[in-house]
């Protein structure tokens, strides 16, 4: 589904981030991409998503070059839930969905059907969706920027630390959220993260990103050796 | 002719004044105020009401006129200075149009919409200045010293410091400065130059009205200084001559119609956005207000490329750290909390910064380190806890008053001045510090290898450039206490070691170091001692060794690996 | 006491007519964050044009409002077009947008001072007549300017329940979350200019009906209307329509309190502290769209 | 682009000055006679600005086509004041000191005012033929062809306290203009025994007076006196009106633009002005009044006339100082002949206009009332011998 050859991308001015990174996630997966802040993560997801041009490298996505701005990315097929409170704190929850989905949707049945299936995946946001996302807490709020990205029923889900400042209660849901939206939809997702939750465990591919190379690649059971990640990073 | 090109003169004159006042406030201070025409009406009406009521010779009535007006300007700058750029272009244009309505309704002080007539030319010596070349020389005169006046506050530190601050007010208070003050300043000075220049047109054309101060006459100046180049006196000179002769050639155009008299706002506006859209510096782009001395026998074009900024940045470890005369203050950190809305971004921490060595804060993303860098340094109040350097309580001072007690700070990343030189970052950075300040810049760059790029601006510069002059700049201030915000980021292994080094030689010169990393194998290298942040708390402290080795530390900064998670 | 409520009647007719400008600067001024002072122009421009077909090239009255209204709005979205996109595309400052706006305004009064003299151009296919409703009269002018808040209406429906609607409000609440959704940025800005210049053609007919067209009318109506929308707060352009009623009345009553040549000052006095000390307007979060 | 500039800024300077060289003094044939004009050919009285310029051309035309006045050919420089002090001593250094003019026409009070100096500094002789402020008179080198605030105002109290007004309303513009005839108006209505209600006043680009306009109903004057410019005025009634104020609308100086902006609202307005009259017997007045109808279509204002009497009067001037050997193009000589004969031919309404010794003037004024569409005279008051 994407294909990372040699990327290398940065902020211009000498400031380059990534160094020839190489990566793939296949239809249906989920990778996971740890590493700390500034290990280049975010930068990486920007990249992928066309808000940062890289320098050298292919990006291909479903075996075509990526091309195109950011807008034009979601339309292909591929959606980004950036880190953060990433809502609309103004808009009720309900109307979050409806600009998520309607950026690739116009018929209003199958928004319905969308909304209905992604509140099925995320039965908090049921309750809420009258009110203003602004006023949730954090971990709803990072709920709903994942069902709003979920909304434009994307093939590739890239996800920046979804599980950051959420009680371990919540990253559960959240993983189990994704789980059950994968199985069923079949989309590969990216996610980045820097903490460890064991629903991440999940995962069927883990790399580690470090000072903006990817250092080890392997599967989720690297994740249960706390002590070897320390010493990695 | 002569008296015709007198007349222009005058005007030249009076708008260079205006003009001149705008780029000082505008263009140096980076305050966007379109009300300049306020202070030229207050200015005016000032000169009139001395000259006809009190009978007041030159030079009271200037005089007169400047007070009233930096007055006026200090009241604005006391309610507006502190707002968002965009807000003070509305908060001025709306003092604008409530100045119009004043001038055309006090009667008592402004003679209404009938103006003030019969104002005298000034007497120099007892003689008026009653003829036209007179007036023109007398203008003339009186332009080049305010003008040259200007220069000299555009070249001074003074003038540094307000294009510093035009950047990056917070850095430039990290810095030592009072930004919030420098911009007052550079405001009533600006109003006091329209003040003058509203005495001389006051006496040159003998009779006010308010129909001379509206918003359009405060629109035509902006466009003066915008075509002439922001930043640049000279470019402003040309400026107020090109527009003042401009609409003068207008009378090649048959006055036959109400026609002719709209081309001139046709031109102004076609001027005003060609020159914003295709000539966004003007005809004279800002230029620094010092320049190196040439370096003997080199020539910087030469330099250019012989060594890229990542062999620099290693080079940066064997430069000169002096060492500390004085023994450095404990920075002593007791119970601060801060809280942004419910969430409890540093929650009772406590901890002491010692001075020879390096203290360094580590904890995941969002724990709190960069909040109680923040709350050290002035940057943020604390809700609860005090902060002492040394037996000095700083909690409650402003971030230049902690700056001018010894401390630098660098920011995330990098953060610097892109519009000045590289020369001028330093010099601003030292001019809180004393004298033989440009010798000092430039020492401190020679040492840092930047030497070659002085005169450089510093946003042109690459980026492991910029940190390098990112790290000048501490280096030049020699303050006792140090704190270093993520300054390995985005860099490679060998400069990151080079920076290791380096932040290893200045603790060992006796200073105080603080650092926060996210690069942990940084900070297993030049920590002396290692504090853990996690949601706000302060969750461990210890020598490098022993936080590598504590598990529970590795917890919460992987997560709790393999163990099951609870709410 | 008639007078109180005829000047109260006359500045809630007044203000509902800022209002409606108000939300046609709103609603570009909210999503862009351009501080469009060319609006000005474009308003002009809209009120000359149904001057010209209606009046002196005898078009029937709807008609050539129904002319003006896609022209207004293809001249405010040529603006952002033209002008706005490639300062945003070279990053340029706050300040190059305001210039640009202000040049164009200015270009524009003196192409309309060229084509159609400065002085007043009355609509005579609206006459301008007396209406009684007991001791207080008002005009037939001042009567349709109730009739903003009809659009006013039409807008939050847009707002809430279209497409274009949602992602104007999207990107005027988080223009990065907005990108990251996928919202065309660029595009949502050219529809906040086609419907805000739109919007500006009924305002100003109501304007012209009353007030008669001159060159300085776009000046005159967006400073008004700016400062509404600043005194509202950035919150929603129902926030500003509000903030324009208000100053309507306060506008038409202060001059029981203070000699006529004093309104202008109260008003703008009033933006000024609003901007001093309440600077995120004075509605705080009450309104949303 | 450092060094662009400097041959820009010399570039222009050298345009500025060649486009207008000094005056050839030894020329063959006919010799041209150039004197200046400041009328407001933009701002809110740009259209009034027009009408002063029809009549400065047709007078240059008369004399002219005559072959000149003493072998001296009239030429115009106009200029536009844009009806604000700065455009007036703008406008006047210009034509002083770049067309070295002895001999300049003005309108507006502040253009005036700040005019005079500048003309007394450099011996130019000031002819007003629009400003009525009363602060005109007496100043040197400044004369006028006008009705002043008082005697201009006078009759328009008297016209309406002999209407059975009583009460009055004032609604005037924020300038010399209005300010100085609003209180020579109320000067002689109270005196007259009437009573002022009301007095509002706006700024000179205002096209809103609703709430003035509300405050002056609620006053319930008898009648509504009004200073204004241009289309201006038209505005005012026009909004008067459908407020629903139902005062008798009086004021100075009415305009084409008061009509044609006005339309219905105008009718019954009654404006006082220096007297035109058609029916006239004196030949040059008739055919002046001839020929404007010719060309207009129209029969011409107070504001067409002032200037082409003033032409006609520079043309007697220069005749004058030819004949006693003087140099016209000497503003001194001008004056000389004026002082001598300070007298003109009333090309409005017949006879003579005597200039007094306040530089004032003194001629016949009347009264028009606005019916169906046109101004037409109800009454016409001869100055007191």
């Amino acid at each position: 589904m994407l294909e990372l050859r040699g990327v290398e991308a940065g902020y211009g001015r000498g400031k380059t981030v990534l160094f020839g990174i190489d990566l793939s996630v296949a239809a249906g997966e989920l990778a996971l991409l740890m590493g700390h802040n500034g290990a280049g993560k975010t930068t990486l997801l920007r990249t992928v998503f066309g808000e940062i041009i890289p320098t050298a490298g292919t990006i291909a996505f479903r075996g075509e070059p990526l091309r195109g701005n950011s807008s034009e990315r979601v339309r292909a097929g591929i959606s980004y839930t950036a880190g953060g409170r990433a809502v609309f704190a103004g808009l009720t929850v309900n109307e979050n969905l409806a600009v998520a989905a309607s950026v690739v949707e116009t018929n209003k049945q199958k928004i319905a059907d969308r909304r209905a299936f992604v509140l099925d995946a995320f039965p908090g946001l049921q309750r809420c969706l009258d009110q203003v996302a602004g006023s949730m807490s954090g971990g709803q709020q990072r709920m709903l920027a994942v069902s709003m990205a979920v909304m434009q029923e994307p093939q590739l889900l890239l996800l920046d630390e979804p599980s950051l400042g959420l009680s371990p209660l919540y990253v559960e849901r959240l993983y189990q959220s994704i789980a059950d939206i994968r199985g069923r939809l079949g989309l590969a997702v990216l996610v980045v993260e820097q903490t460890i939750n064991p629903s991440m465990l999940a995962a069927d591919h883990v790399a580690i990103l470090r000072m903006g190379e990817v250092v080890v690649r392997g599967g989720p059971e690297m994740l249960a050796d706390s002590e070897r990640l320390w010493s990695m990073l | 002719m002569i008296n015709y090109l007198s007349q222009i003169l005058v005007f030249v004159a009076i708008f260079l004044l205006l003009a001149t006042s705008l780029n000082l406030v505008l263009g140096f201070g980076g305050v966007f105020s379109i009300m300049q025409a306020v202070f030229y009406g207050v200015g005016a009406y000032a000169a009139a009401n001395l000259v006809v009521n009190l009978h007041a010779p030159f030079p009271l009535d200037l005089l007169g006129a400047m007070l009233v007006t930096m007055a006026l300007g200090a009241f604005v700058a006391a309610l507006l200075l502190r707002l968002r750029g965009e807000l003070v272009i509305i908060g001025t244009l709306a003092l604008q149009l409530v100045f119009s309505t004043i001038f055309r309704n006090w009667n008592a002080v402004t003679g209404g919409s009938y103006g003030i007539f019969g104002i005298a030319r000034p007497a120099l010596f007892g003689v008026p200045v009653s003829s036209l070349t007179g007036f023109a020389a007398f203008a003339a005169v009186i332009a080049a010293i305010f003008f040259g006046l200007s220069l000299f506050v555009a070249r001074s530190p003074f003038g540094l410091a307000v294009r510093a601050q035009r950047e990056d007010a917070v850095l430039a208070g990290t810095l030592g400065h009072d930004t919030v003050r420098e911009r007052a300043a550079i405001f009533i000075i600006g109003a006091a130059l329209a003040g003058v220049a509203g005495a001389l047109y006051a006496q040159f054309i003998g009779y006010v009205d308010p129909s001379s101060f509206d918003v359009n006459q405060s629109l035509g100046i902006i466009t003066i200084v915008v075509v002439g180049g922001l930043g640049n006196l000279w470019g402003t000179l040309g400026a107020a001559v090109i527009l003042t002769f401009l609409p003068q050639l207008l009378i090649l155009l048959p006055a036959t119609s109400a026609a002719a008299a709209q081309f001139q706002l046709l031109l102004y506006g076609v001027i005003l956005v060609a020159v914003v859209r295709f000539w966004p510096n003007g005809i004279l782009p800002e230029q620094p207000s010092i320049r190196s001395a040439p370096a003997r026998g080199v020539r910087p074009a030469l330099l250019g490329g012989m060594e890229d900024g990542k062999a620099l940045l290693e080079r940066l470890a064997a430069v000169t750290v002096r060492t500390l005369p004085t023994t450095a203050p404990i920075v002593r950190v007791e119970g601060v909390s801060k809280a942004f809305g419910g969430l409890r971004a540093v929650d009772d921490v406590s901890l002491a910064i010692e001075p020879g060595r390096v203290t360094a804060l580590i904890g995941p993303n969002g724990a709190g380190k960069t909040t109680l860098f923040n709350l050290i340094c002035g940057l943020l109040r604390s809700d609860s806890g005090r902060v002492f350097f040394g037996s000095q309580e700083t909690t409650r001072l402003q971030p230049f008053e902690i700056a001018r007690l010894g401390v630098t700070r660098t920011f995330q990343d990098v953060r610097i001045f892109p519009k000045l030189t590289a020369l001028e970052n330093v010099v601003f950075a030292l001019s809180s510090a004393g004298a033989h300040v440009a010798e000092r810049a430039g020492a401190v760059l020679a040492d840092v290898g930047l030497q070659p790029h002085a005169d450089r601006l510093a946003g042109s510069l690459s980026y492991a450039e910029q940190k390098i002059l990112m790290m000048g700049l501490v280096l030049a201030r020699e303050d006792p206490v140090v704190f270093l915000d993520e300054i390995a980021a985005g860099l490679d292994h060998a400069s990151v070691r080079a920076l290791g080094v380096l932040v290893r030689r200045i603790a060992a010169s006796g200073r105080a170091v603080c650092v926060v990393e996210h690069n942990l194998s940084f900070v297993w290298d030049v920590a002396d001692i290692v504090y853990v942040l996690d949601d706000g708390r302060l969750i461990a402290n210890g020598v490098p060794a022993d936080i590598q080795a504590n598990t529970n530390v590795i917890e919460i900064y992987f997560g709790r690996g393999g163990a099951p998670g609870h709410a | 006491m008639t007078i109180l409520l005829t000047l109260l009647l006359l500045g809630l007719t007044v203000g509902s007519m800022y209002a409606l400008f108000a939300v046609s600067f709103g609603l570009i001024y909210n999503v862009t964050h351009i501080f469009h002072f060319a609006h000005g122009a474009v308003i002009s421009a809209g009120g000359y044009l149904v001057y010209v077909l209606v009046q002196l090239l005898g078009w029937p009255v709807w008609l050539g409002i129904a002319a003006a209204i896609p022209f207004a709005a293809l001249l405010g979205a040529a603006i952002e077009l033209f002008f706005y996109r490639p300062l945003r595309r070279r990053n340029a400052p706050h300040v190059a947008f305001f210039l640009t706006s202000v040049g164009i305004l200015t270009v524009a009064e003196g192409l309309f001072g060229v084509i159609f003299g400065p002085g007043v151009l009355s609509l005579k296919f609206l006459p301008l007549a007396a209406i009684h409703i007991g001791d207080v009269s008002v005009t037939t002018a001042n009567l349709s300017m109730l009739s903003a808040w009809v659009f006013i209406a039409l807008v939050v429906v847009f707002l809430l329940a279209t497409r274009s609607g949602r992602f104007m409000r999207a990107v005027a609440d988080t223009p990065e979350v907005a990108k990251s959704t996928g919202i065309d940025l660029e595009g949502t800005y050219i529809w906040s200019f086609l419907l805000g210049s739109a919007l500006t053609v009924p305002a100003m007919l109501m304007y012209a009906w009353y007030q008669g067209l001159t060159p300085a009318a776009g000046l005159s109506t967006i400073l008004i209307s700016s400062a509404a929308v600043i005194i509202g707060g950035r919150t929603g352009v129902l926030a500003g329509a509000i903030a324009a009623l208000g100053l309507g009345i306060l506008q038409a009553v202060a001059i029981v309190f203070l000699p006529s040549g004093w309104q202008d000052a109260v008003v703008f006095s009033v933006l000024f502290f609003v901007i001093a000390l309440r600077p995120n307007g004075v509605f705080g979060l009450a309104f949303r769209w | 682009m450092r060094l662009s500039v400097i041959p820009l800024i010399a570039a222009f300077a050298l345009v500025a000055g060649n486009v207008h060289p000094l005056p050839l003094q030894a020329q063959t044939g006919p010799k041209t006679f150039t004197f200046g004009a400041m009328f407001p050919l933009s701002g809110p009285a740009a259209e009034i600005g027009e009408e002063f310029k029809r009549g400065l051309d047709m007078a240059i035309d008369d004399v002219n086509s005559k072959g000149g006045i003493d072998g001296w050919q009239l030429k115009s420089v106009v200029v536009d004041h844009k009806g604000t002090a700065l455009g007036g001593a703008q406008a006047m250094n210009q034509l002083v000191n770049l067309d070295k003019v002895p001999f300049v026409l003005t309108t507006f009070t502040g253009v005036a005012l700040t005019a005079q100096p500048i003309a007394a500094q450099n011996s130019v002789l000031l002819m007003n033929v629009g400003g009525t402020s009363n602060n005109l008179l007496g100043k040197p080198w400044l004369y006028n062809d006008q009705v002043m605030g008082d005697p201009l105002n006078q009759p328009l109290a008297q016209y309406s306290y002999d209407n059975r007004a009583r009460t009055a309303a004032l609604l005037t513009s924020e300038d010399a203009y209005g300010k100085d005839d609003g209180i020579a108006f109320t000067t002689a209505f109270t005196k007259l025994g009437g009573k002022i209600v009301a007095s509002e006043t706006f700024p000179l680009t205002t096209t809103d007076f609703t709430a003035q306009l509300t405050k002056i109903r609620a006053s319930n004057p008898d009648v509504l006196y009004i200073v204004a410019v241009g289309d201006t005025q038209g505005l005012l009634v026009k909004q008067a009106r459908a407020l629903d104020v139902k005062a008798n609308i009086v004021g100075p100086l009415p305009t084409t633009g008061l009509i044609t902006v006005g339309g219905r609202a105008a009718e019954g307005f009654v404006g006082s002005g220096i007297a035109v009259d058609p029916t006239t017997k004196d030949p040059a007045a008739k055919a002046f009044l001839a020929a404007f109808k010719a060309k207009y279509n129209t029969v011409p204002e107070w504001d067409a006339g002032t200037p082409y009497e003033a032409v006609h009067f520079l043309a007697s001037l220069i005749h004058e100082t030819v004949r006693s050997g003087g140099d016209p193009r000497s503003g001194a000589a001008l004056l000389k002949a004026l002082e001598a004969h300070p007298v003109f031919q009333n090309y409005l309404s017949g006879g003579q206009v005597h200039l007094l010794s306040d530089h004032g003037s003194v001629r016949a004024l009347q009264l028009q009332q606005v019916k169906d569409g046109k101004y037409v005279t109800i009454k016409v008051v001869q100055p007191p011998k």
